[in-house]
């Protein structure tokens, strides 16, 4: 046998042994090493957050190394332009702190972007010399470098604490502390205030908007950044979209309610607002698939007393009509998963609801209250049962658990693509981080409509993959 | 339509900058006139607050240099960001199964808690190592991708590569590339070619005689398959290319990488420092080549060629003679689609100057281009091939960017992801020029007829007729 | 060598020169023989355009064989019920004429299923034997099968004529020449009438509805299927859903015009309604893609005075940055494409604005002004030089086209699946006859949205093709 | 929920329709009580006017019984809808190369335009019959199956196909199915069993003796690969299955039908036509069988090994034996899911009594059932099999059908495609009876745990309990 016969051969015994259940238990064993895990650094959140603020410039505290790279990644997922500037701190600022940076940083971008706030947050360089972000904004207003009354907003986002969905809480919270005014306390402004938390389909957030509409209630989405990540083509670029404006954050807290669509992305903004400032709120579920998005909109009718209207109810109808017109391409067919927490929840919902069987699910960034939360729902249904929540682990232990118990579809971003094809099943592209698929992100997958484009995506992907392999005296017209 | 570069442009661009700034950005703009030499500053700090494209040292090492080396498992030493974020993002390509021959498409992170910046990561780093050994048994070593906050808290991988390098008997390499070391991806370059050179370079010997005609490929990192194509053309010249640094390289061909004839670089950049060392040391001279568009690479193949003897030297015609007429083919396509149209670049690394061969080629003229993150003799070589008026600019901003393409608007503007959007936006076809714009390969003959295809379709596709709403082009004629 | 071998290698063989380009000029030299002809007969169009009309029924005069037929197909593609009588003609009827069933079947179904309406037209069997439905019509009033009042629109809808496409507007026709009230000459309604055409997207003529309201026009649409053809399911089934209402329908005469969003399957109408009525009318081609859209729109303008609103040309500013985003995973792809003459229309000039090349355009429906106007279309764009229109033909033809001179990709229908298998091309399922996938007639392929959506899934359609034959040194999260 | 079928119910329902259809239907329609005997009318008219489930002539011929035959071409001779609409809606999977082997996914058809009608379609014919065996050369046979027109107009296919017949040495069938002959997809059976009879059974001789075990299965279409599931059992069993009638038949096989030593029919209404007609002519004794559900299959094995000898009786009790476990695991699973669980249905040929084993196998109960196109013989066939108290009709109406299952609130409706959505609109889950709704195969043992598993998704899909909006429910509640 030749060399290269060996090699191959060796090659594959290595990948039959990484097959094994013998393998899974030593990759379940690792306590330091992370491979491939399905989160990201605070900042990246951070930066997302500022961005739907009306003329917000995120602005990164720390090295313009990260800069680079979240506005490349947010970019390639959205295919959109994505602003945003950093101080540039390098080594002198690791000696001796970055407040020169971050003040010339001010003044410069101030000057050149002239945009009507700005959305500071911390890099780790930053976090770990511990530079004080206040002090250092209220030294650059003194030193003129920006007009006295310029609103910034700040927030503290070390990489090496939580994930990008803590970074979009830190920041969002920080937006509200740093400029929303103080609340009136007996006059509220009449408006529900509406954060999506960290989500990075644009058409979700029309999609909220276009229900709350309909059902006749005033709303503020925020932080509101539809229009930057889907911006249209009109042969002028402006760098900043349509967003939150700053006087809709400024009255934020005299707001008559909250309504928070995702709970984990959003869980020091819940409590500022809820405890803290004492506004009527709510966290539902994010609203994917029919029984979330009824939640949703009756947690809408209960807050403000508006009814949900007929045609609203039309289109549940409709969303119904294809979830049974299409149960029997879904009912019973197994799931891994692995994404965000609150879309996990969501997700795992609307399979249940489908008759779907969730087996795997992978959190990288879950905690405790998420793990209880979704066993919960795994433990309502009949569905549920095999149902596994892994908190904290990475796409590698994803591999194992699908080599090792097989399922027949992986939801996951563009990430899942390698072990889903090592597993042999179709990966359905949902959540963040989609760059080998282009336009995924404008279509919502939230509310009754995006229960239909679940549904189609779903079943549509199941009947590919039977079409393609089918024997072929079982290649049919009917499906 | 559209302005041509000059002095006052640049200045009126500039105005927007508070006075120091303004000072500063002005001397790394440069409008090339009659005679004027290249006095344009590189390789300083970025001014805070501007948008700028650069990247950092991790980027440059871990990034650039050491992720196409695919048989190493490089672990991204601190919070799981830099990894995540440079994961898969640069498309170099590397042939073997996943997770066995090779580990270019997963992430590795030592993934930092607070508990590690509070006591330190060291110890974590040696039970990374050691777990990633036991889960990949064919890895063939490690590099430590150090972030911003181990530099910080002061720990020693070094002495941690030290230890686990016998404990694991595998080549570990600590890469000291901490973010806010240098001030863009360049000294990420430097940094990761000093591993290479401490840590790999020379610890094998090949029990084989070097040849006559071994040659290495260094600075091309398969983009898109870049570095098949090249070697493709040198091997029909009769070269064997024993090592790529580090397109789908291995660690076996970087630590044997000295025992070659001739060092073949392409991107001088990023590893002119480990030539040079290789120079000085094994005295192994080097070359810098171009093979990017029929011109350049003909007059590369004969530039290398000569190196060599007769042999190589009619085989390198004959590679040149079986390619012109296709290159010919390509030319009598897409010529006449693309002749006269201008291009702006914007990148880093080679692409600024080595593209511009290729552009012209098709008839096209670049009229700006620029470096992200140059050094001085980057620009040496840059000047002398740009014509008069050409506009070239160093670690621009967004704001000097997007003016510049505003007024001069050119027919393409070729530069990277952050920019692709804001210039698809304003209605200026676009391609990345980094990554190829996810097509490939641009090297080599292989290479040009897609380059060829997709500059024209960017150019010429029919969608951007489509920008303007028809019912506003009524208006604007009344 | 085994018999089974022998007979696999023949088999080969014979497949091999049906591959070839004499089996191909053999194919092409047919006169009789019609092989997967992609078109069907005008009854079907006829009860598609009557389920459009709030209340009435269909009702086939001729064989109840071809009503469960039709009512099957179209129920396979929508998922939806398609309700439907016929007056269940046999032997007897041939002899003796079909006079006793029809007045008999109205009768009965007027008293069972209390339609509002009846849409009648025939089938081949009452052609050939010359029935003359609007005697016999008379004459069931006149015999009290149903009240003398009672509203029934009628057409001839031969089968051995045309296509699907002229019983849609055979029917059409029938309706207003039947059930609208004369033109008074001097007052309109102040509405336009919008006639879709023979369009089996349900979500189409929800796009229509919202573009046009979006411009502050009154309209109806005529015939209206979207709830006949996709209704929410509520636990109650309805007969009959909403449509084109009959007073609509009555005063249909005196709109102030109308615009037919298809050009050959309402012909005939359009000529009643302008040449005829004189009534200010338009027909563009099927708004499918930006410029088509774009053309629409402009026609409503120049037709209403009313302007376009910010919202939709936002919404096209949209499509364009998805068109832009997009354009490298179309641009220089060739295409075959086959379907009825008014949606090839519109896709050809949809792949013309994104760079696609359209190579092979088959239409077993087409006529003469079809191929002139494609044929120019073609040559308005220099993607168009390679199309080759083939009027009639059948998608055995295709195959033979497909195998002699190949395609990137195949646009047509679920009977096209075959071919593309045959061609290893993937099929961008678009058009009607979807029964082997859920929901696609849910999502628009006109207007903005739909130019959207045919981007997105014809860009991805590429993209999966790719990361399934790649080599595995090519697989990347990038595309 | 939902109320006991009852004579006043049924005379609720019938009450809307004018007098005549009233008293005509109400002899359609009967609740089985005590004692009672089938005085069910069937096979007669439609009512016109009134919504049929039934087809057509064409569609029993062409459709049912020809359709599945693979190699031959089956030419829909007239206008091209019926050709159209019966293309590939029937699931008669066959085996082998589309275009070579098997013609079953493709639509042939002589597309009559108006010139046709007037002046003929014989000659039009004849050059398609020509035409179709020069493109497909490996073609076994054609059937001309016709439409409306033919009939009409007075075209002698009987006497282009003699002469085709000769001249392209192929069997060619003139099937005289025309939509408006008779009342229902019957007489296209019974027309289509004549035509086989008369063109394709006997025409040719096996060289080979005829086997002790060598039998056919006859009114089997293989829907969703039921014959498959069928043949699988019959060859365990020792049986040599030598010709199916018709799922993915040949027409050899067809033309040597008659060298069996039995007949096996599943589809009694269909098929009972060629089966008596090989007894008469050939000897060939027949036997009805049922091969849904593990009851009725073990029965159907013993009954049909009775008539072999004992090695088949043996190898029958094994294969019964190897199954059981099997069969026990399906009924463990779902048995709890479905126990108690009420079903209509409405379907043609021979489900509406045939499944009804299956079902109880469940532990389901079937409380109403009928059929599109029953004879006497079948409801002969089915009321000893029914309940009491159990609601049977015969060519229900839509509105029949609607009432029934509003009123009487099954778990389960198991019709056709045309009725699927009505009740699905209903909140009633259904499953398609004719086409398994696009799974299967629901025969024999293979076919079991496939229906069994589709009756349960149906019945406690969770999809089912979204119908109702929630903030509906509460209204009610309040």
């Amino acid at each position: 046998m030749s060399t290269a016969n060996n090699c191959a051969q060796s090659v594959q015994s290595v990948l039959d042994w990484m097959a094994t259940e013998e393998y899974k238990e030593k990759n379940f064993a690792r306590e330091a090493l992370v491979i491939n895990p399905a989160r990201t650094c605070q900042p990246f959140g951070a930066m997302l957050c500022a961005l739907g603020i009306e003329g917000c410039l995120p602005f990164l505290h720390g090295s313009q190394g990260c800069a680079a790279y979240f506005r490349s990644c947010l970019t390639r997922h959205v295919r959109e332009p994505v602003p945003m500037v950093s101080d540039s701190m390098t080594e002198d600022a690791a000696v001796f702190g970055g407040q020169a940076n971050l003040i010339e940083g001010l003044k410069n971008a101030y000057a050149t972007y002239k945009p009507s706030i700005i959305g500071m947050f911390s890099s780790c360089m930053a976090e770990v010399i511990g530079d004080d972000m206040k002090s250092f904004i209220g030294n650059a207003r003194n030193q003129g470098a920006i007009p006295e009354d310029f609103p910034i907003a700040y927030a503290n986002t070390p990489s090496f604490v939580g994930s990008h969905i803590t970074g979009f809480d830190n920041m969002l919270k920080g937006l509200l502390q740093s400029l929303a005014d103080t609340r009136h306390g007996k006059w509220t402004n009449g408006r529900l205030y509406v954060v999506p938390g960290f989500d990075l389909y644009p058409a979700n957030l029309r999609e909220y908007r276009r229900l709350i509409t309909a059902m006749g209630i005033y709303m503020t989405v925020l932080p509101d950044f539809t229009e930057a990540l889907d911006s249209p083509n009109t042969g002028e670029y402006k760098m900043y979209q349509p967003g939150t404006s700053m006087a809709e954050l400024a009255d934020a807290l005299n707001a008559s309610g909250f309504i928070f669509l995702q709970k984990y992305s959003t869980a020091g903004t819940q409590k500022f607002v809820k405890n803290v400032q004492k506004i009527t709120s709510e966290a539902v579920t994010m609203p994917v698939g029919i029984r979330n998005t009824d939640a949703f909109l009756m947690t809408l009718q209960a807050m403000t007393g508006k009814s949900i209207p007929a045609e609203i109810e039309k289109e549940r109808g409709r969303a119904v009509d294809a979830a049974i017109d299409a149960h029997q391409y879904i009912h019973g067919k197994r799931f891994a998963l692995y994404g965000d927490p609150d879309l996990l929840l969501g997700l795992v919902g609307f399979l249940l609801d489908m008759g779907g069987i969730p087996v795997h699910i992978l959190c990288s960034n879950g905690n405790e209250p998420f793990r209880k939360e979704m066993e919960a729902l795994l433990a309502s249904s009949s569905f549920g049962s095999e149902g596994r929540v892994y908190n904290g682990k990475d796409l590698w232990h994803l591999r194992s658990l699908l080599l090792t118990e097989p399922v027949d579809m992986l939801i996951g971003d563009t990430h899942g693509k390698t072990v889903a094809k090592d597993a042999n099943i179709p990966l359905a592209r949902i959540g963040y981080y989609l760059p080998d698929r282009v336009h995924l992100h404008r279509q919502p997958i939230v509310g009754y409509q995006g229960a239909i484009n679940l549904i189609t995506m779903i079943a549509n992907l199941f009947i590919d993959e039977y079409d393609r392999n089918c024997p072929e005296e079982r290649f049919e017209f009917l499906r | 339509m559209g302005e041509k570069p000059n002095a006052s442009m640049v200045e009126e661009i500039l105005s927007v900058y508070p006075e120091k700034a303004k000072k500063l950005r002005a001397k790394h703009i440069v409008v090339k006139e009659e005679g004027s030499t290249c006095a344009i500053k590189s390789n300083i700090k970025c001014i805070p607050g501007l948008m700028t494209a650069r990247g950092c040292a991790y980027a440059g090492a871990k990034g650039v240099v050491w992720g196409p080396l695919r048989d190493m498992i490089h672990i991204s030493h601190g919070p799981v960001g830099c990894g995540y974020y440079s994961w898969g993002g640069r498309r170099n390509l590397t042939s073997g199964k996943l997770g066995v021959e090779t580990f270019s498409l997963m992430q590795f992170t030592s993934d930092f808690s607070e508990g590690d910046i509070v006591y330190g990561g060291d110890k974590k780093l040696a039970k990374v190592l050691k777990e990633a050994k036991e889960l990949f048994p064919t890895v063939q070593g490690f590099s430590i991708c150090s972030e911003c906050p181990v530099g910080l808290i002061g720990d020693d991988i070094e002495s941690v590569a030290r230890n686990m390098t016998k404990e694991l008997e595998l080549p570990i390499v600590p890469v000291r590339c901490e973010g806010f070391r240098g001030i863009s991806q360049s000294l990420g370059h430097h940094i990761a070619n000093d591993a290479v050179r401490d840590h790999l370079l020379g610890k094998r010997e090949r029990p084989e005689e070097v040849g006559p005609y071994d040659v290495s490929l260094i600075g091309d990192y398969n983009i898109g398959g870049d570095v098949w194509a090249s070697k493709k053309i040198l091997e029909e010249m009769g070269l064997r290319v024993r090592n790529v640094w580090t397109g789908d390289g291995t660690t076996e061909g970087m630590m044997a990488a000295h025992q070659v004839k001739l060092n073949l670089i392409h991107c001088y950049r990023s590893m002119n420092y480990i030539c040079r060392h290789m120079e000085e040391t094994y005295g192994i001279p080097w070359l810098e080549f171009n093979f990017f568009g029929p011109s350049k690479i003909k007059e590369s193949i004969r530039k290398i060629a000569a190196q060599f003897d007769e042999t190589i030297q009619q085989k390198g015609e004959e590679v040149i003679a079986k390619y012109d007429p296709l290159m010919q083919k390509v030319l009598d396509q897409y010529r006449p689609r693309l002749e006269g149209k201008r291009v702006m670049l914007y990148v880093g690394g080679l692409r600024p100057r080595h593209t511009i061969g290729a552009y012209e080629d098709l008839g096209m003229e670049v009229v700006g281009t620029g470096y992200e993150f140059a050094h001085k003799d980057d620009y040496d070589r840059t000047f002398p091939q740009m014509k008069e008026g050409t506009v070239i600019y160093d670690d621009a901003t967004e704001h000097e960017l997007d003016e510049f393409v505003n007024r001069i608007r050119p027919d393409l503007v070729g530069s990277g992801i952050k920019e692709k959007y804001v210039f698809e936006k304003m209605g200026v076809p676009f391609r990345q020029m980094h990554s190829w714009d996810y097509s490939g390969p641009y090297h080599g003959y292989d290479g040009f007829p897609i380059f060829a295809r997709d500059m024209d379709m960017a150019i010429n596709s029919p969608a951007r007729g489509l920008t303007q709403a028809p019912w506003k082009k009524d208006k604007e004629v009344r």
